[in-house]
């Protein structure tokens, strides 16, 4: 008897139906969510959860991006008068706080936490009520800076709060620990991301999916879980810093009583800088799932793909500096900053010739998620060669702290970021929904994206030479930096225009777009596509072995399944960590309600530390119960229980 | 019964039956190791984090501790570097009984080790305050409760972990992976008494020298 | 070519125009880095192609063939790359090399002026002004950098790149004019509410002017010659006005705001946002929250006489 | 039903934007009466008609953090930091304690720093434009911890003297004097 990866029962010979609809009855009955509200608080589903995050993350990006518009506006003529520096500052704080912590880092892992164990062929993540948890903690951390913006308690030292603007003698009212509280928040989320991802990827690949088969989005998610796991408690353990600079009358920063100004900007930026290279990396791979498909052939270079995904990673920890080149520091660091800076060109630059030559040797398939690929190529090398001409410290001196910055940071972060983000976005609609969203939308919506992005960062690299600093509210008319402002607004509006079009295709493909099928692009290769769109609550009929590196193309016919997990309760299976041989089964737990209020714990204690210090024994005792109700748990029937002396 | 033998060939070529496979294990064949390892890496960052601002703010003053400032004293601290070193066969011991599933055993070794942690937290007191100096005094203060409040948090948490799974424990209903998570706990353990040992001769120690 | 009041592409002094030889040498390299990289793309995509074979059962000589190429790329980006670090390195060694200070400036910054004071090794010879930065034409002079309060940075695009001022940690910048001029610079690190508002001038003079110009600020202020200007004084002296300004040669001593001594003499008020004239000082004085809302400066409330005196009085502090 | 929602959404945010946080707005342009420099205080007990009580003054400015912090700018500017240390005296008396000589209410402090007081407290009348003063007055007021934690100001970037007004533990004044005003029932 075949045993089937989807349990779609037209998939299948009559005969075999009623048994592949039993299984589906089964499978269904164990892993989905319960019914009603209850069970989508309580749900665990990574796929759940995955969809809600990166819709929360995607929010977070239209909020991030008004700011970003009424920024535009303020600035599109000279001497200005539609806001005031006050608000001027709450909103670039805002629009950089939000872009970086609750929209591209949490997209990414949203992303990931999604498709990793549909990639990987498994039936949830590996600590799925843990999942739950960072997921509300986002959450709660994002509605709480928003909350305070509303409060006008927006923060307003800037997303990167350089001390001594930021410390209790210049960061007046609560503004900055809203500030200081919402990076603890989002941190501790994305550490939890970080945890699941390396534990599932490491652990829970298919049968056969050994290391050097793993799909190159896999290996980008597994090395921006390691980047996130050493890189945010720098930033987490800074802000509380801050916090308690301002809360408690520590003297980390305070330079009279021997902290350090400068001790802020090394370990934000220790933080800082691999962050751009958290985004960047998930993207990468992006690319080239994108690539494969839409070129129908393997990535050239595998091996060197994923060394150079590694590199990045090691790499993007020794950079830091770079960010701090005005700040008089020994010129012997410089030089080695600037080195290591121009050096991670080599690896962004091998996988860029691979995916050229991929492109090459292969056929091209112009669907509106390849075109983002190649506005990607376009707009991302325009932004890393102005990155290694900012990696030279005379040069970074002239245009540190201007719109040049301004120009090579978006051209990097849309260009590396964005645009594989809508790529991802128009690739996998149909596995997340079920229905394909709009090609002629899609090219309205590439075509603008593509345009206001470079009408509106381009002229900034101009606007960057000719001296203007960034972080300004207003400039003066005689400085001549008007009409190529104004150019940029008018980019801006047109990005504008383009994310309304994706907004408009998406609402109008979910009411009734196009049926998408199990793999709309017909030349698909990892694993997600074996299953149906949408995924069931389980994933897999039955886990797929995998005998290669692009499974659906090696034997898309009668692929070898594994057999013999229990259906009648939540089992994942766990492969050994190099070669993926099945080693043991594990009992995943059920859904709960626990990690919800846990996370309403944790962020009443964040709220609550903005203004006492008592928030942690206070959070702490709050937090008790819920932890120790999460994990206790009552076993169902059938789990084994042990008594005394039984083995 | 080694791995190999427990997986079957099914049907089609290439499937496979895991229907043999074991459903608990121990150590870094579990994924539970692997997600506390993750959250050891974390927290090991951020005691890290606080002993390089330890150092960095260092570089700002002549002497250390300033001038004014005694040097921190040693008996509390001390005592409790020989309490983790006499924890830590304890812990070995449990880790070993979790892995026979000796029920017996493991309920003494946890409530051996909830004793221990709860020490562990009351000396931390008299630690802080051996410190001789307060958080608000200057950058040197500062630093200095940074690195050893950030390692109370750990005391802590290992505290309910050890109260909460001893509870489990004694009231039941005990699964088997109940022994698993024991397992890890006394990994955490090894970690935790191991990051205090470099964080004492940090904190305590590298000021007399 | 536009008119920029401050241009980094514009070099005018030699700092500025040995990073200006290294942006031209980036940017063209760069240009062609990007056209063959996008050229590469452009003919992998769009080549012709053999009708109907199917890519993924290609492989042989063209993944041969591309090897070769990607390899050679990458072998290319190593080179250009070093290339790159060499001249930047040198570039750099060129920017710091020791010289012997022809003047020493000590800048100090504040939300949201800069105090500008020249070091003499006589006290009295020291000069203290704000915002206006004189220097003599194609002398190195050496600017030391602290801060009052947050961050900023001095930054003159003309003449060199910028530096951090950090409060408690004093830094140093070299700059030098080739021919004399003005030369406008901002404060480049975000400070606060007036970021936007805190610019200066470097005024590049021949030495002998620099010296006559010199020699005028080292003076105390004029006393007051008639009757209005006398008037002003007074008014000057029982506002709120002495409590931040000082005015030497008056009892008014406050280092809170910027020295006031010469005030005349300067091109502009409000730290580079307003050009010197009388009606915009007396909108300064009057309303300086609605020139820059958050600056220190507070309002003022002075009967329409008590103004025109203070006016002619600060007028006349050449 | 969108449309509902949407409403409720919109009237939800404009009713958290209403009830913004006093605490933190920062107003930058004083309206000019109170930036005049005369005072508002008057010194003189003599009033016309029957003896009747003072309606308090409430300072408007010790419910906003900017006030307060520019209070403490101008503190240190106006070199009042020069006699009274950061609070904790020196020719002129402490002001971190609850001893208050001449009165602990915004309109005493008012007084006292508009007026000046015998022994060496000058006048700064004419000197400091009204709005100035009462911000001086809530930061001074906070020293002794008489203003909300929330508002009152964290640690400065300076040696420590004691600790910062958020963390001061409301000290009840005990008045040394008390003034004539103060005494109606």
């Amino acid at each position: 008897m075949t045993a089937p990866i989807t349990a779609d029962p037209e998939a299948v010979p009559p005969e075999a139906r009623p048994a592949v609809r039993e299984l589906h009855d089964q499978l269904e009955r164990v892993w989905s969510d319960g019914p009603g509200l209850r069970g989508w608080l309580m749900s665990t589903d990574h796929k759940s959860l995955g969809k809600r995050y990166v819709i929360t993350a995607f929010v977070f990006f239209l909020l991030g991006g008004l700011e970003a518009a009424v920024i535009r506006a303020q600035l599109a003529r000279p001497e200005n008068g539609l806001i005031g520096p006050d608000l001027y500052n709450q909103l670039f704080t805002m629009h950089g706080t939000t872009m970086m912590f609750l929209f591209a880092v949490p997209v990414m892992t949203a992303m990931s936490l999604y498709l990793v164990p549909l990639m990987i062929g498994s039936r949830d993540l590996a600590f799925p009520r843990l999942n739950a948890y960072g997921y509300y903690v986002y959450l709660l951390g994002g509605l709480f800076l928003y909350t305070s913006f509303f409060l006008n308690v927006g923060p307003d030292a800037g997303w990167f709060a350089y001390t001594p603007l930021s410390g209790p003698a210049y960061g007046v009212g609560k503004r900055v620990d809203v500030w200081a509280q919402t990076i603890t928040f989002t941190e501790i989320a994305g550490i939890i991301a970080a945890i699941e991802l390396i534990v599932t990827i490491f652990k829970q690949r298919a049968p056969g999916m050994s290391l050097n088969r793993m799909p190159l989005f896999v290996w980008s998610a597994l090395v921006m879980a390691f980047m996130i796991l050493f890189a945010m408690p720098w930033v987490a353990v800074d802000s509380q810093f801050l916090a308690m600079d301002r809360l408690i009358g520590t003297h980390f920063f305070n330079q009279a009583e021997g902290g350090d100004a400068l001790l802020w900007q090394h370990l934000f930026w220790f933080f800082g800088h691999p962050e751009v290279y958290i985004i960047f990396i998930p993207a990468l791979g992006f690319v080239s799932t994108i690539i494969a498909t839409f070129t129908r052939r393997e990535i050239f270079g595998y091996p060197a793909m994923v060394l150079s995904l590694v590199a990045t990673g090691f790499l993007g920890f020794g950079l830091w500096v770079h960010h701090m080149f005005a700040t008089n520091i020994p010129q012997m660091g410089e030089s080695f900053f600037t080195a290591a800076s121009a050096m991670i060109a080599i690896p962004t630059g091998v996988q860029f010739f691979c995916w050229i030559a991929t492109i090459w040797g292969g056929r091209p398939r112009f669907a509106t998620p390849f075109l983002f690929i190649l506005g990607f190529f376009a707009v991302f090398i325009i932004g890393g060669l102005s990155g290694v001409m900012i990696a030279s410290v005379p040069f970074d001196l002239q245009v540190h702290d201007t719109f040049f910055i301004v120009a090579h940071l978006h051209y990097v972060l849309l260009g590396g970021g964005v645009f594989p983000l809508f790529a991802a976005f128009y690739y996998w609609f149909p596995k997340f929904t079920g229905r394909r969203l709009s090609e002629r939308l899609g090219r309205w919506n590439f075509t603008l994206f593509f345009i206001g992005v470079n009408l509106t960062f381009f002229p900034m690299h101009l606007l960057g030479l000719h001296g203007m600093p960034r972080r300004v509210y207003t400039y003066l008319a005689g400085t001549g930096w008007g009409s190529l402002n104004l150019l940029a607004t008018i980019g801006a509006v047109t990005i504008f225009v383009s994310v309304v079009i994706f907004l408009v295709n998406v609402a109008r493909t979910l009411a009734n777009g196009e049926l998408a099928g199990d793999d709309p692009w017909g030349s698909s290769s990892t694993l997600e596509w074996a299953t149906s769109s949408p995924p069931p609550s389980y994933n897999f009929a039955h886990l797929p072995v995998v005998e290669g590196r692009y499974p659906l193309w090696s034997r898309p016919q009668e692929p070898p399944v594994v057999t013999g997990l229990r259906t009648d309760q939540r089992e994942l299976l766990i492969t050994t960590v190099l070669d993926a041989r099945p080693d043991h089964r594990h009992r995943t737990p059920d859904p709960t309600i626990w990690p919800l209020l846990a996370a309403l714990t944790t962020g009443i204690t964040f709220v609550a530390l903005v203004f006492t210090p008592w928030a942690i024994v206070i959070g702490g005792a709050l937090a008790i119960g819920p932890l120790v109700a999460w994990g206790w748990g009552k076993p169902q029937p059938g789990d084994p229980v042990v008594t005394e002396g039984v083995e | 019964m080694s791995e190999r033998e427990s997986v079957r060939v099914a049907g089609e070529p290439g499937s496979i039956d895991v229907s043999g496979l074991p459903s608990t294990t121990f150590g870094h064949r579990t994924i539970t190791w692997w997600g506390t390892i993750g959250f050891m890496a974390a927290e090991g960052m951020t005691l890290i984090i606080c002993a390089v601002a330890y150092l960095y703010v260092q570089r700002n003053f002549q002497v250390w501790p300033p001038r004014e400032t005694p040097l921190p004293s040693l008996t509390a601290a001390t005592i409790q570097v020989l309490l983790m070193a006499v924890s830590v066969p304890v812990m070995m011991w449990t880790s070993r009984a979790a892995r026979r599933f000796d029920l017996g055993g493991v309920r003494v070794g946890m409530l051996t080790s909830t004793g221990f942690a709860l020490a562990f937290c009351v000396v931390r007191w008299f630690e802080l305050h051996a410190l001789h100096t307060r958080w608000d005094s200057n950058a040197y203060g500062s630093t200095a409760w940074a690195v050893v409040f950030a390692h109370a948090t750990l005391l802590i948490a290992q505290f309910f972990e050890s109260a909460a799974l001893s509870a489990l424990l004694l009231v039941g209903p005990v699964e088997p992976k109940h022994f698993s998570d024991v397992d890890d706990s006394c990994l955490y353990w090894y970690f935790m008494t191991g990051a205090w040992l470099v964080l004492y001769l940090l904190v305590f120690i590298s000021p007399r020298v | 070519m536009r008119d920029w009041l401050q241009s980094a592409l514009r070099p005018a002094g030699p700092e500025a125009a040995s990073v200006h030889a290294l942006w031209e040498f980036m940017l063209w390299t760069s240009v062609v880095v990007f056209v063959l990289v996008l050229g590469a793309l452009a003919w992998g995509t769009l080549r012709r192609r053999p009708a109907g074979a199917d890519p993924l059962a290609e492989g042989g000589p063209g993944e041969r063939r591309m090897t070769g190429a990607v390899s050679t790329a990458v072998g290319a980006t190593v080179v250009v790359l070093f290339v790159f670090l060499v001249f930047d390195f040198s570039t750099g060694r060129a920017l710091t090399a020791r010289r012997e200070a022809a003047v020493r400036i000590e800048v100090t910054g504040h939300q949201w002026w800069w105090e500008v004071t020249y070091y003499d090794s006589i006290p009295n010879r020291r000069v203290t002004t704000a915002n206006e930065i004189h220097i003599p034409v194609g002398r190195p002079v050496l600017i030391r950098l602290n801060s009052q309060d947050v961050i900023h940075s001095f930054w003159a695009p003309d003449l060199n790149g910028k530096r951090d001022l950090i409060p408690g940690k004093e830094s140093s910048l070299w700059i030098q004019a080739d021919s004399p001029g003005v030369y406008h610079g901002q404060c480049a690190e975000f400070c606060g509410y007036q970021h936007a508002k805190m610019a200066f001038l470097v005024v590049a003079d021949r030495p002998a002017d620099f010296a006559r110009w010199y020699a005028s600020q080292a003076d105390t202020a004029r006393t007051p010659t008639d009757s209005l200007t006398a008037r002003g004084q007074e008014v000057f002296l029982s506002s709120p006005c002495v409590m931040c300004h000082a005015i030497q040669g008056t009892p008014a001593g406050a280092t809170m705001g910027p020295d006031l001594t010469h005030l005349a003499s300067r091109r502009y008020i409000a730290a580079g946002s307003l050009p010197n004239t009388r009606g915009n000082l007396a909108g300064w004085i009057l309303d300086a929250q609605g020139i820059k809302p958050g600056a220190h400066m507070p309002p003022n409330s002075l009967t329409p006489a008590d103004l025109q005196a203070l006016l002619a009085y600060l007028g006349t502090l050449k | 039903m969108m449309g509902r929602k949407l409403r409720g959404a919109v009237a939800l945010a404009a009713a958290l934007a209403a009830l913004g946080c006093q605490r933190e707005t920062r107003r930058f342009r004083e309206s000019p009466p109170a930036a005049t420099s005369e005072t508002a205080v008057s010194m003189s007990e003599l009033v016309p008609g029957p003896k009747t009580r003072d309606l308090p003054i409430r300072n408007p400015y010790e419910r906003n953090a900017y006030a307060v912090s520019e209070g403490e700018r101008l503190f240190n500017a106006y070199n009042c930091s020069g006699c009274h240390s950061h609070g904790g005296g020196g020719i002129g008396p402490a002001l971190m304690d609850d001893q208050w000589i001449y009165g602990s209410d915004p309109e005493n402090i008012f007084s006292t720093i508009v007026e000046g007081r015998p022994n060496g407290m000058p006048t700064f009348r004419g000197k400091i434009p009204n709005y100035q003063v009462w911000q001086i007055v809530a930061y001074v007021r906070s020293l002794s911890g008489l203003l909300p934690k929330d508002i009152a100001p964290a640690r400065d970037d300076h040696m420590v003297a004691g600790p910062e007004p958020q963390r001061t533990e409301p000290l009840r004044p005990k008045h040394a004097f008390t003034p004539a005003a103060a005494e109606h029932p």
